[in-house]
Order: C-alpha cells, then structure tokens, then sequence
C-alpha cells in the first residue's frame, strides 16, 4: 500500500480488476458497487451489473451516491429494472457468473458471518445487520468474490455463525450434499492486504497473492487460523493512478466509499 | 418427500383457506373513492400486534410518511418483517412500536442490534430474498415456495424454513412458509383514488406485498384520473382491489427519495446518523413525530419549502420513471 | 324461447344476468366472453372482466371479435395487463368472485369434461380440446357458472373424463380433501332451456328454473340424469328485447356466437 | 410430507443443476449481433426430438414465422408444450413435426384431436395454467411449484403432478415439475440486436419462457436501437443474455395479429377453417409453407401488400402498446 492510498482504495482496486468485461455480476451494497464501477470505467465497461431490487445492467452516473442503491444515479440506463423475485430467480438459474459482497467476518471454509457473535441466537454478544441478499447471492452465482478489510477478528478458525454458505465443514461435495447449486462457492476473498482462493481439493482458503511491499508472513499474521499459502505467491501492484484518478475524481469525490480504513 | 431439517425460529403462518376467506370478504370489489389522511388510514387499518410489511427502502419509495404515523399514534408489539429495511425498522424499534423481527436485513445503524443484544426485540432469521419470496408464496395462494438458498447454513437454522427431498429430482430443497402480512406499506409514484396504483423504476416487491397482505395501505405522491390507468393499463402495478386506504401524501417518501421526482435528503440522513450513533433517537423522533401532528406539519415546519424544492430539482434523471 | 331466439341467445341472456356488478369474474373464451359484454352493457358496467392471459377489467371494444380473445379490442382500456401465472396467482388467492365457462359434458355434481370419451387416455373414443384454464376457473373461483347447451348426451351420470373438478365424488368435503380451496364450487349451470344449481348438502344439480314456456319435466327429459328439483322452480323469461338489441346490433352482429344452435 | 399422489403422465424434467450448467456455457453474456435469418435461427437451434414451447396465442403475438420455419424444415418427432396454444400445434401435427403434447388446450378444429384418437399423437395432460406454471419453475431454477389446481381430477391423473401433504399447513397440495423447454420460440414487438425485447400488452408468459428455454428464439416485428432499450428499461420484457436467436420478421404473427401494430387476418383464418374441416390441412400448408422459400416470400407472393396494409389499418387501437 502507498503512504497515501486508504484500506478501502486498495480493497476496492483489487476487487474490481478480477471483473471480467462482458460478464453478470451480482453486486452488493456499498464497496462492491464502488468496485463494479471502477472496473466499467476500466477494463469492463459492459460489466451487467445486476442489484437485488432488480436493476439489470446499469451504467450507474457518477460521482457514486452513497445509499441511494435503488435510486435514479445508480440504476441509470439500465438493460432492465425488474423486482427481487425475479432477479434471484436468474440468479438461481445460472445466469450471473459472479456475485461480489462485502462481509463481518468469514472462516478458512469461506462461510461468513454477517449475523451475530456468540451462542445465544436470542442474546448475541454482538448483533450484525444479517444476510440481506447475501445468503443468495453466495449460494446461487458462479464465482463469489468476498471483499472484506484485512483485520485478524474478521479471519476466524469458525464462524459464530454462518449466515451465508462457503464451503460448510469443507468436505468434498458439501454444499451439493446440503443441496446448493452444483460448482458454486466462494471463489476470491479480497482483502485491504492480500487475495485468496480457495484450494480445489481442501476448499480450504488459500493465499494467491500479496500487496506489493508486503510479505505472506505479514498477512497472515493478522489472521486468526492459518490459510495455505500458493506455491507462488503473487506480487499484486497497489492502485495504479489511473485507478485512484477515477475512483478520487469521478466515483467519490466526497471519499463516502473510498475513504474508510480498518477500525481496529 | 421427508422433511430433513426444520428451522427453530418462529414464522407467521396463515392457512391459505384462511387467507382465501379473507380475500373474499376484505378486499372490496367496488370503485370506491379510498382516499383518507395518513392519521385515518393508520387508525382503521394498523392494529397493536399487527405483522407488518413494508416496500422497496428507506432511500428509496418507501412509505415514511406512514411509518412516523404509526409511531405517532403509538402502536405496539408489531412483527415487523425487515426485508430491504434501513431507517424505518430502526424508527419503529427506537419508538417502542415493534417487539419482533423477520431479519432480512437489520436496519440503519446499531440501535436494533442492541435492541437484539439486550433482549428487547426477539427475532428470526431470513434473507432478503426469502422474506420477498415468503410474500410471493403469500401473493399465489399457496403455503409455501421452493428455493435453494439458506441450505446449509446457520440462518436456515433460525429461520421456519424446512428441507425436504424434492419428490422429482431427489434433491435436498429449502421450503419457505408463506407469509400474509397483516398490513402492507406501499409508497408508490402515481394512483387514482380506487387505489390502482403506479410504481416507476426497479422494486423490490410491490406487487407481492399488496397482493400477500390482508390490510394494503398505499401513500402516493400523485392522484390521477382513473382514465388515466385505463389508457395505459401496462403501467399499473397494484389493482385497486388489492389496495384498502390511498393516502395522498406528496413527499411522503421523505427523507428518502421518489425516482425521477425527487431525491433523497442527504442533509436529513447525515443528521439521523449522527443522533443515531449518540443514541438519540427520541430526540430525532420527537422532532419529526411527535411534535408534529401530521406528515403536511412535518414538511412545513421541519423541512420547509426551500428544501422541499431544492430535492425536486436534484431529481433530474426523468428517463423511464414515468 | 321465442320462436327467432337461438340457443346461443338464451344461454348468454341467462347468464348475463347473473353476474353482480362491481365483483370480478373470470371470462373463458366465446361465449362466456359475449355474455359478460352483455352483462356490462345492462346491469354490471363495471363488472371487472379478467382473462387468463393477464388482461384485467377491460371495457371490450364492440363488434364482439370472435378469435382475438387478447387482441385490442377485447383488452380495451384495461385495469391492468399482466401474464398468466400473475392472474391465476390472484384466483387462487381468492380475489376472483365468478369463474364462467364453457363445457362439453357435466355429470351431476358440476363435474365437467373437456377432455375425452372412451375408457383408454392414450386411444380415446373421441378427444376434445382439454382444460385450457377451465380446471383452474373450477378450482379457485368463489363461484363458477358453467354455460352449455342443452343436450342429452352432455348431461351425463357421470363423466368419462374429470377435466375441471365439481363436486368429485359428492361425498361432504370432498373438495376440501382433494386439497381445493374451501367454499368453492360449481354455482350455477346455465342452459339453453334452464338453470341449475347445487344443493347444498348432496352437492346433486338442482333445477332452479325453467324457460317460459317449457315444463321441468321437457328439461329433465333431455338430460341423462335425473337432477333435483326445487320446491319452487323459477319461471326464466327469454331474453328482452334490449338484450337482444344489444347481442344482435351491438355485440356480434356478424351472429359467430349468438347464431350457434344445438347440433342435436 | 409424504406422497399421496403421482401422476402417470409423462413430462419432460431437466435437473436444476443441468439447467443451470446449460445456463453457465451457453447463454452468452456477450454483446454481439444475434440477428439471423428464421431459416439459420430453426437450422441452427430448432433439432429432431426437442421440447418446443411457444408464447403467446396463434391469434395474438404468436411466432407463426418461426412455426412455418421448422415445419418447411421437415423437423420430427418435437414434443409440443400446447399451453395456450391453437393453430401452431394443429399445423405442427398436420405436417408431421410433433410426435408429443403436453395438452393445455389442444388446437384449432378437430385435426389434432383425430391424431390422437388414431393414437398417433402421445399425449400428457395438464392446464394452461400449470404447463405456465411449470415455465416458472423452470424459470426460477427450482425443480418444482405447488399449486391447488389440478386436485381431484382426472386431469391430474394423466399428468405429472404429485400431490403432497403441506408440511406448513397439513392440507393435500399439487406439485407441478419444472418444466425447461429445449426451445422458446416468442414474437415480440420491438428487439434489439443483442436480444434485449419488449413485448405490449397482456401475455400469456413471454419471460417465463424465454428463462425457462435452453435455446430461445426471438422474432420481432422492429429492430430498435440498443440506446432505446437503456432509455426506458421497464419495457424490457426479456433481457438479452436469453436469447440465441434474433429474426427480424414484420408480420411474423401472421396470420395472427400484433396488438397496436396489426390486426388478425380473419380472411385467413376463414380459408383455414374450411380447409381443416375437410381435413385438406396437406393445402394450406402448400400454399403457406412448401412452396415458398421464405416468411418474406409468402407475404410478398400469397398474401400481398394491399392485405398487409389493410390489416396494419384496422390496428387503430394503439393506447398502451408502446
């Protein structure tokens, strides 16, 4: 990371290259849509977004208006507007190659916690605002790419709590075997640090790649269980200033989305 | 077709026979003139209790105007069905109003998580997607629908949902229970006075939560003829027998915004954020509820004009919202 | 029948008047389609017409155009245009006061066949068109009207084929042990000589009236069951003059449906 | 939730996860021109064997051009979903094409119901309603939808459906299987070159099958500017990334008609009638299909300009079908 770029920048750049152009993306409230933008402005600028209330494919005006997901900036010319049950009934049928969201927290297994810490369902220790669409969006899109800050309490052994389906106990067939759509599951994680995969075998989190000026030993030291690690481990450039031009200047001027960096 | 799994959290159920009767003898026929004020329509037709729906979003079209009446009028113990929530499930938990939650998603801020935390709101686990195919299922008439979400997870578990064996494929599939809420709020662009009602641009299920739930009141930011439906019937989203009070209630969607009519108060929200994170809620409700005797006041004495005006003119972006 | 009257006249006249203004009630094709026209011109202007492709309370167009059931003129200024699986979702809720039909065989619990003669399905005797959306007309509307010629051979003991659900088997509750919505049920069967009804506990047809001029028994005579009669079988009159005005000048002056006569 | 029922009819069902594969490697997400010619959409994705469905009415924005394709191209052997269906499936069996019906309402005349009394048409029975219905599960991905129609009765018998105990409610309850269609096959008003359509007034399911189908094929009376398509994106009815085929076909309704556009041809449909009554379907089929070489050239050489102008005339009712 340079001096100058935020966690959020760095998290938001390495989200958005992995879009490919020309590809359904479920996009999530947020980060991720700062993401999809950032990549139509690169590499994807016929990205099809798709938003949960059923905007499909739109070319969201900019700068980004924070919250407004539904409104008119960011639904602008779109392909379709349609409603929720129709646009996760495409989603269930195989129709949206990724869906992209942010998360609380997620263990080795890529499931994630957006719900509560603790054992009392009734009384959590901590409460969290829940699925929203997540829990479809992982169970039902061909690659998942989670994007989340690189803090050790977000990266546990097991999730309090598994509010929406990684790779369950990681067994061979598991998400099939509890009847989730076949050859789905969480395909990157994406941090402010690092990228991760998922081993094919293991489905165990796996560390593909670093951020420049980092080492694996730095990134996984802020992680509470210990991830495999490629055999080759990529070196991944920080935002170039074509990335931070468009994010800074056109995407959020007022720094809303781009702005924020880890608490901890 | 063996039920494998059932989830522990409690759901509303109505026998479809039972919905079916009610359909029958609620939803009138007639062409009647529905259109009451904002106070009426909360008085005759939102009862403590009551299981409450709500569409599409805080920011957008959604209902406020009836959200601060209900809150106003003091309603209690509602089971609230937090599907793409944001402010108004958080308002109606800081106002006392509701003491259960359908989790779609939480609300804005952390006043309802501690609510949780301590005890003070019991809750069931859904999705978003669940809870609006919950009103599908209660919109069809049928009991439940199928769906291959929430398998394997902890927020089936919490939820009513039940696995069984599909009796065709022979696969594990989630069923979700329908649900026929007591009371719909629907905030809509355009709607005549029988209650045939307009929504422009995305949403996230108006048609299902008018036509699922037992009570429907519509707010609307414009009256029209109802020539005007019939000369472009495409455009109608909810037809007027679904609907059982019209509240003409221009900006009745504020703070959030109307696509294409006006947008949202980015001022209002940055205030609400702030009196939120200090938890002070009562003082942000006491200002734009209670010491206020309607939405019209509302708008007059603590928003104003100017204001009022400048949203409509962000409000640029016409195209398709009409 | 007056002597000029045909078949098709009486059956729509007498079924015209039974539907109630200002309720919604779902139109088969052809004639059901006449006689709801007809009852919106004379006592039911807003009679809320549904079809099951989605039109919703259309005020039709006149001439009558015999084919084009979702054409312009019949889906003219609709309430609402929507699809079929919307429509049928809002019958089986219970928001579609009538159902009215056509059909070519009744037994005497209402049930009716529209699908074949003869013992074996795959080599039937004589086959007919099928449902259509009859069966689910028959199943969720609060009460359906069944509109038919009167003909020996179409009043049948029992029919060879349930296409759309009557009584079933007449038992009490049998419908509600199928699993159809309680409270519903065959109505009214309107002919070209009498109507009928069903009595409320052995679910058995009932003749309810006559057209004047012919006896109960003459209308018993031509149906190859032996319906209930009730106490006071009501006299029908033939259809007025303004009902005939509005048929024969208004409606379908072309006579494509009013003209039709039995084949008997 | 035990079995209380099975149908004995044979239906066509796809498991959600091959659909869903199919879905992965063969709906192009890409943006690239799919206009064809009918004779390259029905050479290319109309085979031997396969499932055909169709949307919407022979009489009112039915794909009649695509229909004349596949039987000039001798296909055999389809398996016919006739849910709403009237003079296409009767045409279909008359030339030999079908060998299959899954029966909502059968045909136009008697033709099709002698093919089948002579045991030469199989066929399964269902409603319109639930082979719609049966779309919709398709459409969602879901391998099945519940429905209280069908229930008691014989229809339900030669069908596919099973009937299960509610495990919600405890009531018997109709099952009807996904239903995903080797090919749609659905004329539109107004398409784009990439696919994205829009279709006016009611229908009977237009997205429900374009979702649903493996291959879809798309005839369009205009072709419009993709820009147009982005200016008012709640008149799409299908988005483009279901689509295969795109056949640019004025009049491709014909002889029904496209509302506000066109109306039917009831000179036609007249000569239709008597030739079926005296079972001469082999006639009309001639002068229509065989001995033309395309939708163009039958327009052009057997019903002629002056008709055509004629039939766009008396579209004079135009409210709401734009």
């Amino acid at each position: 990371m340079t001096k100058d770029d935020t966690e959020a920048e760095v998290m938001i750049a390495l989200c958005a290259r992995l879009l490919e152009d020309q590809k359904t993306a479920f996009i999530g409230f947020g980060m991720p849509q700062v993401a999809a933008i950032l990549a139509q402005r690169i590499q994807a600028p016929q990205l099809v977004q798709v938003f949960e209330f059923g905007a499909i494919g739109p070319t969201p005006l900019t700068p980004f208006v924070r919250n407004t997901m539904g409104g008119p900036s960011n639904c602008y010319r779109s392909i379709a507007w349609t409603s929720m049950n129709q646009i996760f009934a495409q989603a269930q049928i195989g129709l949206m190659d990724y869906g992209v969201l942010g998360a609380t927290q997620i263990d080795i297994y890529g499931n994630v916690n957006s719900t509560m810490l603790g054992e009392d369902y009734q009384r959590p220790k901590k409460r969290f605002p829940g699925s929203g669409g997540a829990n479809e969006v992982a169970s039902y899109c061909w690659k998942t790419v989670i994007i989340m800050m690189h803090e050790k309490r977000r990266f546990v052994p097991r999730v309090d709590f598994v509010t929406s389906p990684g790779y369950l106990d990681g067994m061979p067939g598991a998400r099939e075997r509890a009847g989730l759509p076949a050859d789905t599951g969480p395909w990157r994680v994406v941090t402010s640090k690092a990228l991760f995969g998922f081993d094919e075998d293991s489905k165990k989190m796996t560390l593909l790649g670093v951020l420049r000026g980092l080492a694996p030993e730095q990134v996984v030291a802020e992680m509470d269980f210990k991830p495999l690690v490629a055999r080759r481990v990529e070196e991944l450039p920080p935002p170039t200033e074509q990335e931070l031009r468009i994010l800074r200047e056109e995407i959020d001027p007022a720094r809303t989305i781009i702005g924020r960096t880890a608490k901890a | 077709m063996d039920v494998l799994e059932s989830g522990v959290g409690e759901f509303r159920f109505t026998d479809p026979d039972e919905v079916r009767s009610w359909m029958r003898t609620h939803k009138g026929r007639e062409f009647v003139d529905k259109t009451v004020s904002e106070a009426e329509a909360v008085g005759r037709f939102v009862a403590d209790g009551d299981y409450v729906s709500f569409d599409f979003s805080s920011f957008t079209r959604g209902p406020l105007v009836l959200i601060r009446e209900i809150i106003r009028q003091g309603r209690r113990d509602l089971w609230y069905c937090a599907k793409f929530t944001l402010m108004e499930s958080t308002l109606l938990a800081a106002a006392g109003a509701c003491s259960r939650i359908d989790v779609g998603f939480m609300g804005l801020g952390d006043t309802l998580n501690r609510a949780v935390e301590e005890g003070k709101i019991k809750v069931s686990e859904w999705t978003n997607g669940t809870l609006t195919l919950r009103h599908l299922a209660g919109a069809m008439g049928v009991p439940f629908l199928p769906t291959r979400a929430l398998l394997g997870t902890d927020t089936l578990k919490y939820s009513g949902a039940k696995v069984v064996k599909d009796p065709f494929g022979g696969k594990p599939i989630a069923l979700v229970p329908a649900v026929n809420p007591d009371v719909g709020l629907i905030h809509v662009h355009q709607a005549d006075v029988y209650g045939n009602a307009r929504c422009f641009g995305p949403g996230v299920s108006p048609l299902e939560t008018a036509a699922a739930s037992k009570k429907v009141i519509i707010s609307t930011d414009e009256i029209i003829d109802h020539d005007d439906i019939r000369k472009d019937p495409a455009k109608t989203t909810i037809p007027y027998y679904m609907v059982d009070a019209v509240v003409y209630a221009p900006f009745g969607a504020y703070p959030g915004g109307l696509p294409g009519v006006y947008e949202m108060d980015f001022e209002h929200f940055a205030g609400y954020y702030a009196q939120e994170r200090q938890g002070n809620l009562k003082a942000y409700l006491d200002k734009y509820v209670y010491s206020v005797g309607s939405h019209l006041e509302m708008l007059e004495q603590r928003v104003g004009l100017a204001r009022l005006n400048d949203l409509r003119r962000r409000a640029t972006v016409k195209e398709g919202y009409r």
